[in-house]
């Protein structure tokens, strides 16, 4: 097994990258190698993430966009220097980038946007309001985050909710989408990249249609943006959502970038200091956009933590994290098809898919098999992947997922693939 | 963690069987993994005459309930949720619980998976339907006879 | 004016204190000794605090409550650990506290989770919820955060807000509270301290009211948490919220306290991963709280930070930090009194009151007067600090505000009475 | 960044009065700071005739707003969204801006504000007033016309 040669060498020094990173250095069960393949889950932290939030805090902390004093002069401009860094990442531009405490948060903004648009005062507001008939669409093969805001969404307003299923092969089944995403539809919110299958959707065929019914398209990119370069305009959707933790950033930030004038149109979400234009005992007005989402004290030091965190990974080339993940995913799915009993669900090869490889072992439930890999210091997630209906859609009650990162190389794939063989002789199974 | 004990029970399971007839029915579900039974009593004269569960985990949840039922069935509900307290005593315990043998007998081989807190709602899945289905049965025997 | 003698000597060896907090060693401005006045806005961290999330990142970040692996279970045992702490420094149980990402999304939550209240399946999930002729009681010193989401929370429900005034002093104006708390009440929302007046309000005596018309109370405790000790059971309140960043804490992350008993009744705020029991397509139900309120990846590092602020603060006393800054805002008081034509927005001694105090001087805008302040170090608040109709209520624009913390001395003090001279020539007033 | 200039205006403001007749109004509020300003204008054939505010502000709006106005009456429309443009420029060039002295006279001695990222919506509220009641004034005589 560890003899194999990687399908392809891959342009990144995974040595030097790993060095980076502080958690890697450390060793788990009583001092065996840590071989970390749950950056599907959350990633690690660079050195220079950690560095760049206590900077903040020890230089630079004050209230953000309130003080007039130096101090808070010097934590506005981080937070909206950061604001500009984390939307050059993705080809945007800063007005059109709303900070929120993880991508959750972000899809909740634009649900509940949406139905408190029926209370608008404006007519653009009103305009954006879901009514009883109307339709949102999701996918089978959506994490929870980007299914129970529609579903609650749907209860609130009485509009239905469908959903384009997903093929054996993991694949979104694309035969029904005119039927599925039809004239009545608003709202279409799909995965770029599903975190248990490793698909990557074809976002332009979508977004084809639901342009055809004058649909709004949420794109769900936590396990894109991390991965592969992103630029907003070639997308061409509405709003696009993800997490910092994900992406080598702190936990407590996330991100949703909307397109400038729908923005402009949305009523706020959560409300209170910062995002108001004026304010009297009986009603408010709110500040232009991003202001206008981001109510409360912001997560400063998380922004200016996932600003380093994008020009690490900027500095690295988000094209060759993309090529290094292909380059593992391929050697993964190699050896892992070399385990007999063993079964992929996902794509079986590396076209239009990500790192993150879900599978079964026959006659070993995926808990079993994740806990010997742990014993083992291969740290997998095992589970249903907050992607429950997906998991009935298979006809099972969990999967083990390994994922990928730039900080992963083809040694942590051996460690993987030898682990499963050692889970199959430990629980007698062939 | 995987004790013989355990993999004996996995592999050989007590109970899992489709209980006829029986007094009451309960479906548990653990949110985390997914993983869920269906767990059925029978309860004559205060005493728990049989246990039939049915559903899917891992070995350490299929083995803790096979475990269960060879210990609890023939006690008298009173003693069995004692037995089930002492078991959650143990699973809470983080690794540092020293179990009371004579009252867990062979569940005592679970002592080691406490040390892993993400596996202890397996273990204890089967455990908690039981004192489920049991409060019920008692619920309604005093309800029937009133 | 340098040559009083502080009215009180205090337990606290700030000079120690000051030490933990690397912020406070820079200077401002070219050189200048640092008087940071602004804790009111956001507090400095000591060194423990940063250590505390940086420790949790290099050794045991991973996904909490997802992860089965050793990393996952370290992570959650540190999340979890965090709540344990919190809970203990006010007094309450860790499964009633619910993080949030800050003040201002702890309040929306309940006031969304109300709203979505009359959706609920559940006879005890609709009995929260409001009806047109319904009301809510906030008063007229709220912060935004404490009353924006109370005017949206009407706007969908159709219920009508109303208010208990303050009087020329700046207190709470209670003679007609048993009218404005009518039997329609269903909300009393108010702050425990006011951000602007320094006014510490008194609780027993609103509750006691709100109990006779069965209302629930909301109390904003985000600048009381940080500065006295609190117990939830003795302030007989049904919600208390604070904000990680006022008390030591890092940004990103709010605190939520509620009765168990009113949290298990109320439907979810936030909704995704994390907070469900079972999930299909068309609909889910949802976990136990705290986790039910808890969508999405937690904000784990700053939990881990802010438990570390509270084992600072309970390691000080909070009843000394308490003592320390009554003596700083008494001795402030006084200095404040002996410069002419200064106005204190506020009670004008220190009796229930805390160390935020505002002022006017005559014919000097408060922006010009923080600005001259800000040029000789002393950094202070101007503006109508996110309490704009209170600003009405005194028919005023904006006010300067300093505010005291345990890092703060009476030196500190010194320098804000000799800046306010100081301002007062250079714009020539007498 | 109280230059002696910007001290004079505030202690004496040009075009602080009630403007009447005049052709628009407009409100403006600084929501960080809760400043407000109501101006009018007067524009005839395309001239900026006169200019009137009112409102509470700081030393900088208010001598911002009276040097707009010295500066601006006798003005072009045209010639004022200049000036305007310049001046906007100026106060967002954060310390480094060459000002032009022709183009903005009195009003270069605002160059220091600029450094003071907080200062500078004080100093903009008065000009920001001036260009949306300009070009409403504009699309307003586009109107009659038509
Ligand atoms: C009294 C009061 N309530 C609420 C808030 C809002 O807190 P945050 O901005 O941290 O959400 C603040 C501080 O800004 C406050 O002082
Ligand atoms: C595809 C996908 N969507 C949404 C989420 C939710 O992200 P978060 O938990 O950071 O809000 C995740 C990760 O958990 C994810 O993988």
């Amino acid at each position: 097994m560890t003899s194999r040669t990687p399908s392809s060498v891959t342009a990144l020094d995974v040595a030097r990258i790993k060095a980076d990173f502080p958690l890697l250095q450390r060793t788990i069960r009583d001092g065996k190698r840590l071989v970390y393949l749950d950056s599907g889950a959350t990633s690690q932290k660079p050195s220079s993430v950690l560095d760049a939030e206590r900077r903040f805090y020890e230089m630079h902390n004050a209230a953000v966009h309130r003080g007039a004093h130096q101090l808070g002069e010097e934590a506005t401009d981080a937070y909206e220097g950061a604001r500009e860094t984390i939307a050059r990442f993705i080809g945007a531009q800063s007005r059109d980038i709303v900070f929120t405490k993880n991508a959750t948060e972000a899809i909740n903004l634009v649900a509940y946007s949406l139905g408190n648009a029926s209370f608008s005062d404006t007519v653009v507001g009103q305009s954006l309001s879901l009514q009883p008939g109307d339709r949102i669409v999701v996918t089978e093969m959506e994490h929870h985050a980007n299914l129970i805001p529609w579903q609650e969404l749907c209860r609130r307003t009485g509009a239905e909710l469908a959903w384009l299923g997903v093929d054996d092969e993991g694949r979104l089944d694309l035969s029904t989408v005119d039927q599925i995403i039809n004239d009545r539809t608003k709202v279409v919110a799909f995965t770029h990249q599903s975190n248990v299958l490793g698909t990557i959707n074809p976002v332009a065929e979508i977004v084809a249609r639901a342009r055809a019914v004058r649909a709004l398209v949420v794109l769900d990119a936590c396990q894109s943006a991390p991965h592969m370069p992103l630029d907003v305009v070639e997308l061409g959707v509405d709003f696009v959502t993800f997490s910092g933790h994900k992406m080598l950033g702190p936990t407590g930030i996330g991100v949703l970038w909307g397109r400038t004038e729908i923005l402009a149109a949305m009523p706020p979400f959560l409300t209170g200091g910062s995002m108001i234009e004026t304010v009297y005992m009986d009603h408010a007005t709110y500040a232009e956009p991003p202001q206008r989402f981001e109510a409360g004290t912001p997560v400063a030091a998380q922004a200016v933590g996932l600003a380093a965190a994008c020009d690490y990974l900027t500095a690295v080339g988000m094209d060759k994290v993309f090529d290094h993940e292909h380059a593992l995913t391929s050697y993964a799915l190699e050896g892992l098809a070399s385990i007999s009993g063993l079964r992929v669900i996902g794509p079986n090869n590396a076209v239009h898919r990500g790192g993150a490889v879900s599978f079964l072992v026959d006659d070993i439930h995926a808990h079993d098999v994740g806990q010997v890999l742990d014993d083992r210091g291969v740290e997998v997630r095992v589970g249903h992947h907050c992607a429950w209906p997906l998991m009935r859609r298979f006809g099972i009650a969990a999967t083990t997922r390994a994922s990928f990162y730039l900080y992963n190389d083809f040694s942590d794939v051996d460690a993987l693939v030898e682990s499963l063989d050692a889970a199959k002789s430990f629980f007698g199974v062939k | 963690m995987y004790q013989e004990i355990i993999l004996d029970h996995y592999r050989n399971p007590v109970g899992r069987l489709i209980l006829e007839p029986f007094d009451v029915e309960v479906h548990h579900v653990n949110p985390t993994c997914g993983d869920e039974i269906t767990l059925r009593v029978k309860i004559d004269d205060g005493v728990v005459t049989a246990i039939g569960h049915q559903g899917q985990g891992c070995s350490i949840s299929q083995a803790a309930t096979s475990v269960m039922t060879e210990l609890l069935e023939g006690r008298t509900v009173q003693q069995a949720l004692d037995v089930e307290a002492g078991f959650l005593a143990l699973m809470q315990s983080r690794g540092e619980g020293q179990p009371d043998e004579d009252l867990l007998e062979d569940a005592v081989a679970f002592s080691g998976v406490s040390k892993y807190p993400a596996r202890v709602k397996c273990a204890l899945l089967g455990w908690m339907a039981f004192k489920d289905a049991a409060l019920q049965a008692v619920a309604q025997s005093v309800k029937d006879q009133s």
